[in-house]
Protein backbone atom coordinates (compact mmCIF):
# COMPACT_ATOMS: atom_id res chain seq x y z
CA UNK A 1 0.00 0.00 0.00
CA UNK A 2 1.69 3.36 -1.00
CA UNK A 3 -0.60 5.36 0.73
CA UNK A 4 0.05 6.43 4.61
CA UNK A 5 -2.20 6.17 7.13
CA UNK A 6 -2.13 9.18 9.59
CA UNK A 7 -1.87 7.70 13.54
CA UNK A 8 -5.49 7.95 15.13
CA UNK A 9 -6.41 8.54 18.72
CA UNK A 10 -6.78 4.91 20.37
CA UNK A 11 -7.34 5.62 23.68
CA UNK A 12 -11.09 6.72 25.47
CA UNK A 13 -11.78 7.87 28.95
CA UNK A 14 -13.72 4.96 30.20
CA UNK A 15 -15.77 2.40 28.62
CA UNK A 16 -17.34 2.83 24.61
CA UNK A 17 -20.46 3.19 24.93
CA UNK A 18 -22.33 1.56 21.89
CA UNK A 19 -24.03 5.02 20.51
CA UNK A 20 -20.28 5.38 19.61
CA UNK A 21 -20.24 2.40 18.01
CA UNK A 22 -23.33 3.03 16.34
CA UNK A 23 -21.98 6.40 15.04
CA UNK A 24 -18.73 5.14 13.80
CA UNK A 25 -21.02 2.90 11.61
CA UNK A 26 -23.43 5.32 10.44
CA UNK A 27 -20.24 7.51 9.12
CA UNK A 28 -18.74 4.22 6.87
CA UNK A 29 -22.37 4.28 5.03
CA UNK A 30 -20.98 6.86 2.48
CA UNK A 31 -18.63 4.51 1.52
CA UNK A 32 -19.88 2.50 -1.30
CA UNK A 33 -17.15 0.32 -2.14
CA UNK A 34 -17.27 -1.62 1.38
CA UNK A 35 -19.55 -4.56 1.73
CA UNK A 36 -18.42 -5.91 4.91
CA UNK A 37 -17.91 -4.82 8.62
CA UNK A 38 -16.52 -6.98 11.33
CA UNK A 39 -16.90 -5.54 14.07
CA UNK A 40 -15.01 -6.98 17.40
CA UNK A 41 -15.98 -6.08 21.09
CA UNK A 42 -14.36 -6.65 24.09
CA UNK A 43 -16.33 -6.69 26.96
CA UNK A 44 -15.78 -6.86 30.79
CA UNK A 45 -16.73 -10.34 32.77
CA UNK A 46 -17.90 -10.50 36.58
CA UNK A 47 -15.32 -13.35 36.72
CA UNK A 48 -15.42 -15.18 39.83
CA UNK A 49 -12.12 -15.27 41.37
CA UNK A 50 -10.13 -16.48 44.47
CA UNK A 51 -10.68 -13.18 46.24
CA UNK A 52 -14.30 -12.46 45.16
CA UNK A 53 -16.36 -10.90 41.87
CA UNK A 54 -14.45 -8.92 39.37
CA UNK A 55 -16.58 -5.31 39.20
CA UNK A 56 -14.58 -4.02 36.59
CA UNK A 57 -11.20 -3.47 34.91
CA UNK A 58 -9.02 0.21 35.40
CA UNK A 59 -6.69 0.12 32.60
CA UNK A 60 -3.45 2.22 32.56
CA UNK A 61 -0.71 1.95 29.63
CA UNK A 62 2.41 3.09 28.67
CA UNK A 63 0.74 5.36 26.35
CA UNK A 64 3.88 6.74 23.79
CA UNK A 65 4.29 3.28 22.90
CA UNK A 66 1.20 1.84 22.79
CA UNK A 67 0.34 4.47 20.43
CA UNK A 68 3.26 3.88 18.24
CA UNK A 69 2.30 0.07 17.99
CA UNK A 70 -1.44 0.57 17.73
CA UNK A 71 0.08 2.63 14.73
CA UNK A 72 2.23 -0.32 13.28
CA UNK A 73 -0.47 -2.76 13.51
CA UNK A 74 -2.89 -0.74 11.61
CA UNK A 75 0.16 -0.16 9.05
CA UNK A 76 0.58 -4.34 9.31
CA UNK A 77 -3.27 -4.90 8.41
CA UNK A 78 -3.28 -2.41 5.70
CA UNK A 79 -0.19 -4.24 3.96
CA UNK A 80 -1.70 -7.49 4.76
CA UNK A 81 -5.52 -7.60 3.68
CA UNK A 82 -7.41 -5.37 1.39
CA UNK A 83 -9.31 -2.74 3.55
CA UNK A 84 -10.85 -0.36 2.94
CA UNK A 85 -11.08 1.22 6.38
CA UNK A 86 -9.68 0.35 9.97
CA UNK A 87 -10.53 1.81 13.52
CA UNK A 88 -9.12 0.55 16.96
CA UNK A 89 -10.54 1.94 19.90
CA UNK A 90 -9.27 0.89 23.51
CA UNK A 91 -10.53 2.37 27.32
CA UNK A 92 -8.12 4.26 29.92
CA UNK A 93 -9.23 3.99 33.35
CA UNK A 94 -12.36 2.43 35.07
CA UNK A 95 -14.64 -0.07 32.62
CA UNK A 96 -17.52 -1.66 34.90
CA UNK A 97 -18.34 -4.94 33.88
CA UNK A 98 -21.11 -5.24 31.05
CA UNK A 99 -19.03 -2.88 29.16
CA UNK A 100 -17.11 -2.13 26.36
CA UNK A 101 -12.99 -2.14 26.62
CA UNK A 102 -11.90 -2.78 23.10
CA UNK A 103 -13.72 -1.54 19.62
CA UNK A 104 -11.73 -2.84 16.39
CA UNK A 105 -13.50 -2.10 13.55
CA UNK A 106 -12.92 -3.26 10.19
CA UNK A 107 -14.44 -2.37 6.69
CA UNK A 108 -13.47 -4.12 3.44
CA UNK A 109 -14.66 -4.77 0.04
CA UNK A 110 -14.97 -8.69 0.83
CA UNK A 111 -15.74 -10.61 3.73
CA UNK A 112 -12.56 -12.92 3.87
CA UNK A 113 -10.43 -10.03 4.48
CA UNK A 114 -12.79 -7.89 7.11
CA UNK A 115 -12.99 -11.38 8.88
CA UNK A 116 -8.76 -12.20 8.60
CA UNK A 117 -8.20 -8.63 9.63
CA UNK A 118 -10.18 -8.73 12.29
CA UNK A 119 -8.61 -11.62 14.13
CA UNK A 120 -5.49 -10.62 13.38
CA UNK A 121 -6.24 -7.19 15.07
CA UNK A 122 -7.25 -8.28 18.16
CA UNK A 123 -4.67 -10.84 18.23
CA UNK A 124 -1.80 -8.14 18.04
CA UNK A 125 -3.56 -6.00 20.48
CA UNK A 126 -3.65 -8.76 23.25
CA UNK A 127 -0.08 -9.99 22.54
CA UNK A 128 1.83 -6.49 21.69
CA UNK A 129 0.06 -3.58 23.21
CA UNK A 130 1.43 -1.75 26.95
CA UNK A 131 -1.77 -1.77 28.27
CA UNK A 132 -2.22 -3.09 32.10
CA UNK A 133 -5.25 -3.63 33.99
CA UNK A 134 -6.40 -4.26 37.27
CA UNK A 135 -8.94 -6.23 37.99
CA UNK A 136 -11.22 -4.52 40.68
CA UNK A 137 -12.95 -6.67 43.08
CA UNK A 138 -15.47 -6.00 45.77
CA UNK A 139 -16.43 -2.57 47.04
CA UNK A 140 -13.77 -2.04 49.75
CA UNK A 141 -10.87 -1.37 46.59
CA UNK A 142 -9.35 -4.88 46.26
CA UNK A 143 -8.08 -6.29 42.75
CA UNK A 144 -5.50 -8.26 40.92
CA UNK A 145 -3.58 -7.80 37.52
CA UNK A 146 -4.81 -9.14 35.08
CA UNK A 147 -2.26 -11.05 32.58
CA UNK A 148 -3.61 -11.88 28.74
CA UNK A 149 -2.81 -15.50 28.07
CA UNK B 1 25.97 8.04 32.15
CA UNK B 2 22.37 8.45 33.71
CA UNK B 3 18.88 6.48 32.48
CA UNK B 4 15.51 7.13 32.84
CA UNK B 5 13.58 4.17 34.13
CA UNK B 6 9.61 4.24 33.95
CA UNK B 7 8.01 1.09 36.31
CA UNK B 8 4.37 0.24 35.40
CA UNK B 9 1.05 -1.74 36.60
CA UNK B 10 2.42 -4.29 39.43
CA UNK B 11 6.31 -3.34 39.00
CA UNK B 12 5.36 0.59 39.88
CA UNK B 13 4.04 -1.19 43.05
CA UNK B 14 7.25 -2.94 43.76
CA UNK B 15 9.74 -0.63 42.72
CA UNK B 16 7.21 2.08 45.23
CA UNK B 17 7.50 4.56 42.47
CA UNK B 18 6.41 5.29 39.04
CA UNK B 19 9.48 6.16 37.70
CA UNK B 20 13.48 6.94 38.55
CA UNK B 21 17.02 8.33 37.15
CA UNK B 22 19.88 6.00 37.96
CA UNK B 23 23.12 7.64 37.19
CA UNK B 24 26.25 5.39 37.03
CA UNK B 25 30.03 5.06 35.38
CA UNK B 26 30.00 1.91 33.33
CA UNK B 27 28.20 0.93 30.07
CA UNK B 28 25.20 -0.93 30.16
CA UNK B 29 22.91 -3.49 28.16
CA UNK B 30 19.36 -4.30 28.64
CA UNK B 31 20.59 -7.57 29.85
CA UNK B 32 23.24 -5.89 32.90
CA UNK B 33 20.22 -3.56 33.77
CA UNK B 34 18.03 -6.19 34.46
CA UNK B 35 20.68 -7.84 36.69
CA UNK B 36 21.01 -4.73 38.37
CA UNK B 37 17.05 -4.05 38.46
CA UNK B 38 16.66 -7.36 40.17
CA UNK B 39 19.73 -6.92 42.96
CA UNK B 40 17.77 -3.70 43.94
CA UNK B 41 14.49 -4.85 43.89
CA UNK B 42 14.22 -9.08 44.70
CA UNK B 43 10.54 -9.28 44.78
CA UNK B 44 10.34 -8.66 40.89
CA UNK B 45 12.81 -12.17 40.46
CA UNK B 46 9.03 -13.90 40.81
CA UNK B 47 7.42 -11.66 37.92
CA UNK B 48 7.43 -12.20 34.13
CA UNK B 49 8.17 -8.83 32.78
CA UNK B 50 9.74 -7.02 29.87
CA UNK B 51 12.22 -4.09 29.31
CA UNK B 52 11.47 -1.51 26.26
CA UNK B 53 14.41 0.72 25.64
CA UNK B 54 13.25 3.99 24.28
CA UNK B 55 9.89 2.31 23.48
CA UNK B 56 10.82 -1.05 21.91
CA UNK B 57 10.43 -4.29 23.67
CA UNK B 58 14.58 -5.50 23.63
CA UNK B 59 16.44 -8.05 23.83
CA UNK B 60 19.28 -8.47 26.96
CA UNK B 61 22.08 -8.18 24.42
CA UNK B 62 20.95 -4.88 22.99
CA UNK B 63 22.96 -1.84 24.47
CA UNK B 64 21.76 0.85 26.44
CA UNK B 65 22.73 4.85 25.10
CA UNK B 66 23.07 7.52 26.72
CA UNK B 67 20.30 9.31 28.01
CA UNK B 68 17.68 6.06 27.13
CA UNK B 69 14.39 6.06 28.09
CA UNK B 70 13.70 2.38 29.76
CA UNK B 71 10.33 0.88 30.65
CA UNK B 72 9.81 -2.08 33.02
CA UNK B 73 6.87 -3.66 31.77
CA UNK B 74 4.25 -6.29 33.58
CA UNK B 75 2.15 -8.67 31.29
CA UNK B 76 -0.20 -6.94 28.87
CA UNK B 77 -3.58 -7.31 29.32
CA UNK B 78 -5.04 -5.09 26.96
CA UNK B 79 -8.67 -6.19 25.24
CA UNK C 1 -26.36 -28.02 24.55
CA UNK C 2 -29.35 -29.39 25.83
CA UNK C 3 -30.56 -25.79 25.64
CA UNK C 4 -33.71 -25.27 23.65
CA UNK C 5 -33.45 -21.94 20.89
CA UNK C 6 -36.85 -20.93 20.21
CA UNK C 7 -36.84 -19.95 16.56
CA UNK C 8 -36.75 -15.84 16.16
CA UNK C 9 -37.63 -13.67 13.63
CA UNK C 10 -34.65 -12.87 11.26
CA UNK C 11 -36.19 -11.04 8.47
CA UNK C 12 -36.80 -6.72 8.34
CA UNK C 13 -38.21 -4.65 5.73
CA UNK C 14 -35.87 -2.47 4.16
CA UNK C 15 -32.27 -1.59 5.55
CA UNK C 16 -30.83 -2.31 9.28
CA UNK C 17 -29.74 0.86 11.22
CA UNK C 18 -26.95 1.38 12.83
CA UNK C 19 -29.08 2.61 15.86
CA UNK C 20 -30.77 -1.20 15.74
CA UNK C 21 -27.12 -2.23 15.84
CA UNK C 22 -26.31 0.10 18.94
CA UNK C 23 -29.82 -0.53 20.53
CA UNK C 24 -28.64 -4.70 20.14
CA UNK C 25 -25.26 -4.40 22.34
CA UNK C 26 -26.83 -2.23 24.85
CA UNK C 27 -29.15 -5.34 25.90
CA UNK C 28 -26.12 -7.52 25.99
CA UNK C 29 -24.55 -5.41 28.51
CA UNK C 30 -26.56 -6.89 31.23
CA UNK C 31 -25.48 -10.80 30.66
CA UNK C 32 -21.64 -10.53 32.72
CA UNK C 33 -20.79 -13.61 31.23
CA UNK C 34 -20.64 -12.09 27.56
CA UNK C 35 -16.57 -11.21 26.92
CA UNK C 36 -16.38 -10.90 23.28
CA UNK C 37 -18.76 -10.09 21.06
CA UNK C 38 -18.20 -10.97 17.11
CA UNK C 39 -20.44 -8.51 14.69
CA UNK C 40 -21.28 -8.87 11.02
CA UNK C 41 -22.56 -6.30 8.56
CA UNK C 42 -23.29 -6.54 4.71
CA UNK C 43 -23.35 -2.94 3.18
CA UNK C 44 -24.24 -3.04 -0.12
CA UNK C 45 -21.53 -1.95 -2.74
CA UNK C 46 -22.02 0.39 -5.62
CA UNK C 47 -20.76 -1.94 -8.08
CA UNK C 48 -19.97 -1.30 -11.58
CA UNK C 49 -21.97 -3.26 -13.94
CA UNK C 50 -21.94 -3.65 -17.79
CA UNK C 51 -25.48 -2.31 -17.18
CA UNK C 52 -24.52 0.53 -14.92
CA UNK C 53 -24.09 0.96 -11.58
CA UNK C 54 -25.91 -0.89 -8.77
CA UNK C 55 -28.21 1.62 -6.61
CA UNK C 56 -29.35 -1.23 -4.35
CA UNK C 57 -30.45 -4.89 -3.84
CA UNK C 58 -34.40 -5.82 -3.46
CA UNK C 59 -34.27 -9.17 -1.49
CA UNK C 60 -37.15 -11.53 -1.88
CA UNK C 61 -37.10 -14.66 -0.17
CA UNK C 62 -38.60 -18.36 0.12
CA UNK C 63 -39.79 -17.48 3.39
CA UNK C 64 -40.81 -20.27 5.16
CA UNK C 65 -37.80 -22.45 4.53
CA UNK C 66 -35.62 -19.55 4.68
CA UNK C 67 -36.49 -19.09 8.72
CA UNK C 68 -36.19 -22.89 8.88
CA UNK C 69 -32.62 -22.68 7.58
CA UNK C 70 -32.33 -19.88 9.91
CA UNK C 71 -33.06 -21.66 12.70
CA UNK C 72 -31.12 -24.45 11.85
CA UNK C 73 -28.29 -23.01 11.58
CA UNK C 74 -28.50 -21.15 15.10
CA UNK C 75 -29.00 -24.91 16.01
CA UNK C 76 -25.85 -25.57 14.13
CA UNK C 77 -23.83 -23.28 15.74
CA UNK C 78 -24.82 -23.21 19.23
CA UNK C 79 -23.74 -27.19 19.47
CA UNK C 80 -20.19 -26.20 17.44
CA UNK C 81 -19.18 -23.33 19.68
CA UNK C 82 -18.95 -22.10 23.05
CA UNK C 83 -22.04 -19.31 22.69
CA UNK C 84 -24.21 -17.43 25.25
CA UNK C 85 -26.01 -15.24 22.35
CA UNK C 86 -26.50 -15.20 18.91
CA UNK C 87 -29.01 -13.06 16.45
CA UNK C 88 -29.21 -13.15 12.95
CA UNK C 89 -30.87 -10.34 10.74
CA UNK C 90 -31.47 -9.92 7.00
CA UNK C 91 -33.60 -7.25 4.89
CA UNK C 92 -36.65 -7.89 2.60
CA UNK C 93 -38.18 -5.80 0.38
CA UNK C 94 -34.93 -2.40 -1.31
CA UNK C 95 -32.02 -2.17 0.14
CA UNK C 96 -29.72 1.00 -1.45
CA UNK C 97 -26.22 0.89 -1.20
CA UNK C 98 -24.27 1.83 1.51
CA UNK C 99 -27.17 0.33 3.82
CA UNK C 100 -27.08 -3.06 5.53
CA UNK C 101 -28.42 -6.30 4.96
CA UNK C 102 -27.01 -8.45 7.46
CA UNK C 103 -26.24 -8.29 10.45
CA UNK C 104 -24.62 -11.73 12.51
CA UNK C 105 -24.33 -10.92 16.24
CA UNK C 106 -22.24 -13.42 18.40
CA UNK C 107 -21.46 -13.31 21.30
CA UNK C 108 -19.78 -15.20 24.05
CA UNK C 109 -17.53 -15.61 26.71
CA UNK C 110 -14.15 -16.20 24.69
CA UNK C 111 -12.99 -14.89 21.05
CA UNK C 112 -11.86 -17.28 19.71
CA UNK C 113 -15.70 -18.98 19.56
CA UNK C 114 -17.22 -15.70 18.73
CA UNK C 115 -14.64 -15.28 15.84
CA UNK C 116 -15.38 -18.94 14.25
CA UNK C 117 -19.25 -18.68 14.97
CA UNK C 118 -19.24 -15.26 13.21
CA UNK C 119 -17.62 -16.93 9.98
CA UNK C 120 -19.39 -19.96 10.49
CA UNK C 121 -22.94 -18.53 10.46
CA UNK C 122 -22.30 -15.88 7.51
CA UNK C 123 -20.85 -18.59 5.34
CA UNK C 124 -23.72 -20.45 6.05
CA UNK C 125 -26.24 -17.99 5.27
CA UNK C 126 -24.77 -17.36 1.92
CA UNK C 127 -24.85 -20.76 0.81
CA UNK C 128 -27.89 -22.01 2.07
CA UNK C 129 -30.49 -19.90 3.03
CA UNK C 130 -32.90 -19.55 -0.04
CA UNK C 131 -32.54 -15.52 -0.31
CA UNK C 132 -33.15 -13.77 -3.96
CA UNK C 133 -31.33 -10.38 -5.08
CA UNK C 134 -32.11 -8.32 -7.24
CA UNK C 135 -29.42 -5.72 -8.06
CA UNK C 136 -31.04 -2.85 -9.16
CA UNK C 137 -29.51 -0.10 -11.68
CA UNK C 138 -29.71 3.07 -12.81
CA UNK C 139 -33.12 5.08 -12.96
CA UNK C 140 -34.60 3.43 -15.49
CA UNK C 141 -35.94 0.38 -13.15
CA UNK C 142 -33.49 -1.91 -14.97
CA UNK C 143 -31.89 -4.89 -12.49
CA UNK C 144 -29.22 -7.98 -12.67
CA UNK C 145 -30.06 -11.05 -11.01
CA UNK C 146 -27.50 -11.11 -7.95
CA UNK C 147 -26.10 -14.65 -7.32
CA UNK C 148 -23.52 -15.86 -4.48
CA UNK C 149 -20.15 -17.12 -5.63
CA UNK D 1 -51.65 -36.53 -8.09
CA UNK D 2 -51.65 -32.69 -7.96
CA UNK D 3 -48.42 -31.04 -6.96
CA UNK D 4 -48.38 -27.29 -5.81
CA UNK D 5 -45.11 -25.44 -7.49
CA UNK D 6 -43.78 -22.03 -6.60
CA UNK D 7 -41.38 -20.00 -8.59
CA UNK D 8 -38.59 -17.72 -6.84
CA UNK D 9 -36.32 -14.90 -9.05
CA UNK D 10 -35.40 -15.02 -12.14
CA UNK D 11 -37.50 -18.57 -12.26
CA UNK D 12 -40.27 -16.89 -11.83
CA UNK D 13 -39.77 -14.44 -14.50
CA UNK D 14 -39.18 -17.56 -17.11
CA UNK D 15 -42.09 -19.31 -15.93
CA UNK D 16 -44.19 -15.68 -16.39
CA UNK D 17 -46.06 -16.85 -12.68
CA UNK D 18 -44.92 -17.20 -9.52
CA UNK D 19 -47.07 -20.82 -8.55
CA UNK D 20 -49.00 -23.08 -10.28
CA UNK D 21 -50.76 -26.53 -9.86
CA UNK D 22 -49.97 -29.69 -12.15
CA UNK D 23 -52.38 -32.52 -11.86
CA UNK D 24 -50.96 -36.17 -13.20
CA UNK D 25 -51.46 -39.58 -13.35
CA UNK D 26 -47.49 -40.98 -12.81
CA UNK D 27 -46.17 -41.16 -9.64
CA UNK D 28 -43.06 -38.36 -9.36
CA UNK D 29 -39.56 -38.37 -8.28
CA UNK D 30 -37.09 -34.51 -8.11
CA UNK D 31 -35.98 -35.88 -11.70
CA UNK D 32 -38.82 -36.51 -13.29
CA UNK D 33 -40.29 -33.77 -12.17
CA UNK D 34 -37.15 -31.65 -13.72
CA UNK D 35 -37.80 -33.44 -16.88
CA UNK D 36 -41.13 -32.11 -17.10
CA UNK D 37 -40.14 -28.81 -16.04
CA UNK D 38 -37.43 -28.15 -18.85
CA UNK D 39 -39.89 -28.86 -21.64
CA UNK D 40 -42.62 -27.04 -20.55
CA UNK D 41 -40.17 -24.15 -19.72
CA UNK D 42 -37.12 -24.86 -22.39
CA UNK D 43 -35.44 -21.42 -21.21
CA UNK D 44 -34.77 -22.94 -17.96
CA UNK D 45 -32.22 -24.88 -19.80
CA UNK D 46 -29.41 -22.64 -19.15
CA UNK D 47 -30.31 -21.65 -15.80
CA UNK D 48 -28.60 -23.21 -12.65
CA UNK D 49 -31.43 -24.13 -9.85
CA UNK D 50 -32.21 -26.20 -7.37
CA UNK D 51 -35.59 -28.07 -6.34
CA UNK D 52 -37.01 -28.28 -2.61
CA UNK D 53 -39.77 -30.62 -1.89
CA UNK D 54 -41.68 -29.97 1.26
CA UNK D 55 -38.73 -26.72 1.65
CA UNK D 56 -35.69 -29.45 2.35
CA UNK D 57 -33.23 -29.18 -1.05
CA UNK D 58 -33.99 -32.50 -3.33
CA UNK D 59 -31.52 -35.02 -5.29
CA UNK D 60 -33.18 -36.41 -8.48
CA UNK D 61 -33.92 -40.00 -6.53
CA UNK D 62 -36.55 -38.18 -3.91
CA UNK D 63 -40.16 -38.96 -4.69
CA UNK D 64 -42.43 -36.82 -3.98
CA UNK D 65 -45.81 -37.07 -2.47
CA UNK D 66 -49.61 -36.40 -2.61
CA UNK D 67 -50.01 -33.06 -2.21
CA UNK D 68 -46.55 -31.74 -2.12
CA UNK D 69 -45.14 -28.10 -1.70
CA UNK D 70 -42.38 -27.66 -4.75
CA UNK D 71 -40.11 -24.60 -4.79
CA UNK D 72 -38.02 -24.13 -7.82
CA UNK D 73 -35.02 -21.71 -6.27
CA UNK D 74 -32.63 -19.93 -8.21
CA UNK D 75 -29.14 -19.05 -7.08
CA UNK D 76 -28.84 -17.94 -3.61
CA UNK D 77 -27.95 -14.25 -2.82
CA UNK D 78 -28.24 -13.35 0.55
CA UNK D 79 -26.14 -11.38 2.62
Amino acid sequence: MEKIHKPKKVFVQGPISPDFVSKSIASHQSKTTIGAHAIFLGQIRADQKDEGIVTGIEYSAYEEMAEKTFHAIREAAFAKFELTCLHIYHSLGIVPTGEISLFVFVSSPHRRAAFEASEFIVEEVKANVPIFGKELIGDKGEYVWKENG
Amino acid sequence: MSVHITYFGMLAEMAGQADEVWTMDEQLTVGKFRGLLLEKYPSMREKKFKIAVNQKISEDFVPIELAAEIAVLPPFAGG
